[in-house]
């Protein structure tokens, strides 16, 4: 039984796609039934809608890419018009991925995601803070918990936080969101990286830096989620480099709950199913009965 | 439900010093513009590589590629008999009109272009700018009226850019090549004109919104919502 | 001309061999000139001999590796007597490594090699720090700026800080370094990562986690040596996932006086001589007299 | 000054569900025991693999390989003609020894010993453990006295390990195979007893301190100082 219990929900399984690489689900429709899996992450909303960022978005890199999508979204509302309603339609468990420039448009969207069915909402909390000069929310505890302390009032669904591993300590991090009213957390998000063309002699991306996923960064996010669950109570979600079953089994017995398959969609639009089946493959095998035996187990 | 599907080489030809075409079993008829995802790796290069449809004849699909990278330059070791992972076809292809027709192709662009001139019914003209080696011509002749070549150092036909020998005299047009070619050959078409836009691609099937293009209907997926545009669409602006 | 001025030396181009990853050099005797190269930087020597750690101590990742060598070595004083002298018998640029677990032995090491005819000292301030809990001296400023101002008298030679990229902010601490009398920062070193091995059910290494390095850590590595490079002014050299001379003129654009090869060099033994031509012809072709022209130019 | 060097691929030839042998063209003939680094890749594995030396003629090169891993999968997959890169001969290998010699081998353990056999000059018995499927059994017999078998499942020569076979009547002996079978030889024979060690590498050459090996002479490293030590001082104490 590969079903898992999250904030009181069963999950067929704990593999949730990523925010930001599976949309809103429509896209993978043609090459899997969506409803197999554990979760969707839908791709993250802002309150305003946002065009996103100009300039070339992709870049590969040794066994990764970078991403400079800069949010690109039908904002909060639109996505509860136009999206949501199919994602419903899905027997799965649905996240919507939330970020924002400011404490105001945190706390609006958290409040319409809310009223809706959503099964929980994800706090990305990687977007640079506008009013406190462009740093993002997720590097100091402070400005994190100030994030956390804002919505937390508006929503009685569970609230996971998604930390940034560019978090100045990712243990004080993790626990200063549990206290200030997470329910969840999910890491990682993507390494802030650089890429340079050096014919042009200019950055590869307009806004210079960009976020830097796949499997070159699954040994860090691996030590990160053992870091935190070794930090804090309440549940984890692990990602960041996961391609295959053997890298679920990996997080899971580093301490999370489920975990989420991002960029490695790209590779793979069915890799998901592949997973799902590999791990119920090993726990055939290995005798285990509810991933609970194994979850955390590297102490 | 589709997935990527493992294919065989059948040929891997080197047509210049970078281009080649590669030949894999295959049925599938596409339409013309259309494209494929190729992974023939797993680690370095990680995501799939978009190649448009060059030729198919409902047994084999040929893709014409130059060698500008890792991924090209894998692909051009292979031989026949290995296998490669191939997704498709993906994206919104050329739509094929009647009448007059010009088809204009700058190096590599002209990939998608000799599959699209057998499709078309009319008469159909075809312009093919290079830098300096010249090639694939003798494929477009049984299928076009009339060829128009240029090279940039004069080494075959019109010394210069093919968009010089462009008239706008057609009930529609088609190109491809990068985009300072394709704005050119928009300036000089007044008609109907559709472009095959590239752009870095990471999923190819809408799903990351790293393949954005400006047009007048806001930000489209070049591979969901293209490759193939009506030139009025395009918005040049980063151009 | 693929000269560079090193605190006030002329290396021949550079290319220096990064600590841990070329011995003391003689192993690579067989398979380069290694007078061609720009420097080389001793594997990191602490007082005492060390045997290094147990169990396994390399395990490959995507695009990149994990070691938990332990800092194996003879000893400062052991260096001193058995390699330093081959070493200097080369006409190469010569950096000592130096690690310690007490602020006792970094002074006294620094010292010894202060007497001794090396170019520069490189303090890796990575290793845990034994008197306040374990903790690496290299996270927070105040444990490295402590052991930067303790080492800093008994030395006139050029010193230099090797970064952690574990730090909890990689800016204030190259300013904090800089402040605290080093004459130059060198990163990245290893990441902090983990490996687990799902049959077992345990870490890969006994120490948990080990350092992960190779092609997979260079966008990261990359994108702090422009952090640093912005915000202090004392030389940069920069490392982490240099496998060719494109990566190199990266690393330089991105404000990096000189460059390291680390993990490459185990993939190819002479890939340094391949990287030194790589710079030579893309000078020429480009036209760059001085490799100062192109710079931190990435602002 | 040495490198790796890029040698065609003659044969790769599958011998049993896992195992393979691969010919490369190299006139090298290095001391039994040695082993090269070997390089198919660029990206995912990164690093080269050690493999023994299994055969060597004066022109080609034998590795006798189990497909474990990444890197074994892709040498599986590689044709003839194909390219691979090696460095050495590296590390030290058997000292040929004369009179009643033994050869004791387990699974992918034997690849070094055949071409060990071929160079010994004495009267030699070789002892070759297998789990389930017995192979390179009819390549020993040309160079050896007497060959003894065992499978753990017992489809082929006795049931058990090849160790219980083993008697201490030899003026030397040489091991090669998993550290328990290693250990359990060693338990067996208190004459000369030579020892092929394995480790995890990645520089191959003495450089990374990765591969060490606790010895009575303290940490040695495998690639540099073995892959052979003399019995007596190995200590085994992380087994
Ligand atoms: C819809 C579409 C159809 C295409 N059809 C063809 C075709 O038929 N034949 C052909 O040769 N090429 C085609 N391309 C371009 C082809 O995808 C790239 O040349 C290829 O991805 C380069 O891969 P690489 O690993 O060899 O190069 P890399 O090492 O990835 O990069 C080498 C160079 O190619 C550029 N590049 C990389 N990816 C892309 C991309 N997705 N689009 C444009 N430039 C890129 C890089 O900026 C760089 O300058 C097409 C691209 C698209 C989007
Ligand atoms: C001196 C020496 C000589 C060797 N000779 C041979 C030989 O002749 N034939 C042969 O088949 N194998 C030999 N090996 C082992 C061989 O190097 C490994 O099987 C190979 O590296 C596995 O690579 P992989 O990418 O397929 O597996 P990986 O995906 O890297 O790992 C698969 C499995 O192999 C193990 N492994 C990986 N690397 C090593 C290593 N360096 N040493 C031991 N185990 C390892 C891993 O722990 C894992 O269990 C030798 C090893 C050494 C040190
Ligand atoms: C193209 C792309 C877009 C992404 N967009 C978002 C996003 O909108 N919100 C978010 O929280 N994370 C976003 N991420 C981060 C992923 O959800 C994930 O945290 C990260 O990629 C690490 O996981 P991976 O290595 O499996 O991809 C995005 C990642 C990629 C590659
Ligand atoms: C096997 C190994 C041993 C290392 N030993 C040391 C060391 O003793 N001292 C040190 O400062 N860095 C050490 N490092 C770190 C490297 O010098 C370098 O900072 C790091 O590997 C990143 O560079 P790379 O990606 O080019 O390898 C070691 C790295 C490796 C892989
Ligand atoms: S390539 Fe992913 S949306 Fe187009
Ligand atoms: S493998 Fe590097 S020292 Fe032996």
């Amino acid at each position: 039984m590969t079903t898992i219990n999250l904030f009181g929900k069963t999950l067929k399984n704990p593999v949730i796609a990523a925010s930001g690489t599976f949309g809103f689900g429509r896209e993978y429709q043609k090459y899997m039934d969506l409803s197999a899996l554990g979760g969707i992450s839908s791709k993250g909303l802002t309150w305003d809608k946002r065009a996103g960022n100009s300039g070339q978005r992709i870049f590969e890199t040794a066994s990764g890419m970078m991403n400079s999508i800069g949010l690109q979204n039908p904002s909060v509302l639109g996505f509860i018009k136009e999206e949501l309603p199919f994602m419903l339609g899905l027997d799965t468990y649905i996240l919507a991925n939330l970020g924002g420039s400011t404490t105001e448009d945190y706390v609006r969207g958290v409040a319409e995601l809310d009223a809706t069915a959503v099964d929980a909402i994800e706090l990305n909390i990687s977007c640079p803070n506008v009013k406190e000069g462009g740093m993002a929310f997720g590097i100091r505890c402070l400005d994190a918990k100030s994030i956390v302390e804002a919505v937390r009032p508006f929503t009685t669904k569970p609230l996971i936080v998604k930390l940034s591993p560019n978090a100045e300590d990712i243990k004080a991090m993790a626990y200063t969101c549990a206290q200030a009213g997470a329910d969840g957390l999910s890491l990682v998000n993507t390494f802030n990286a650089l890429a340079i063309d050096i014919m042009t002699r200019k950055p590869v991306f307009h806004n210079v830096t960009a976020g830097l996923s796949g499997p070159c960064i699954k040994p860090i996010a691996l030590r990160m989620v053992r870091d935190v669950a070794l930090t804090v109570d309440i549940p984890i979600i692990g990602l960041g480099g996961i391609t295959c079953w053997q890298d679920v089994i990996e997080f899971i017995m580093a301490g999370s709950t489920a975990i989420q398959v991002g960029t490695a969609n790209f590779y793979d639009p069915v890799v998901m199913k592949k997973i799902i089946l590999g791990i119920e493959n090993f726990m055939q095998k290995e005798g285990i009965k509810d991933l609970e035996e194994i979850r955390g187990i590297i102490r | 439900m589709e997935a990527y599907r493992k294919v065989i080489v059948l040929e891997n030809t080197q047509l210049t010093s970078d281009m080649y075409e590669m030949k894999v079993e295959l049925a599938d008829l596409p339409q013309p513009g259309q494209f494929y995802m190729l992974r023939a790796w797993a680690g370095v290069p990680y995501l799939p590589r978009p190649f448009s449809v060059c030729d198919a004849d409902g047994k084999s699909l040929s893709f014409l590629y130059q060698k500008t990278g890792k991924g090209t330059e894998i692909m051009a070791q292979m031989r026949s008999g290995d296998h490669i992972d191939i997704l498709g076809p993906l994206g919104k292809g050329y739509p094929l009109k009647e009448g007059n027709v010009a088809i204009i192709g700058g190096g590599v662009g002209i990939a998608p272009l000799l599959y699209l001139a057998k499709n078309l019914e009319g008469p159909v003209d075809v312009y093919l700018g290079f830098k300096q080696e010249a090639f694939f011509i003798e494929r477009f002749k049984p299928h076009v009226r009339q060829i128009f070549i240029s090279t940039e150092n004069g080494s075959w036909g019109h010394k210069g850019f093919v968009t010089e020998l462009l008239t706008d005299s057609y009930d529609a047009a088609y190109a491809c090549g990068n985009m300072l070619m394709m704005k050119a050959v928009k300036d000089k078409i007044d008609g109907l004109l559709y472009l095959s836009l590239e752009s870095h691609m990471a999923c190819g099937i809408g799903a990351c919104l790293g393949c954005v293009q400006k047009t007048a209907q806001g930000q489209l997926c070049v591979c969901k919502d293209g490759p193939v545009f009506e030139s009025r669409e395009v918005l040049f602006d980063d151009y």
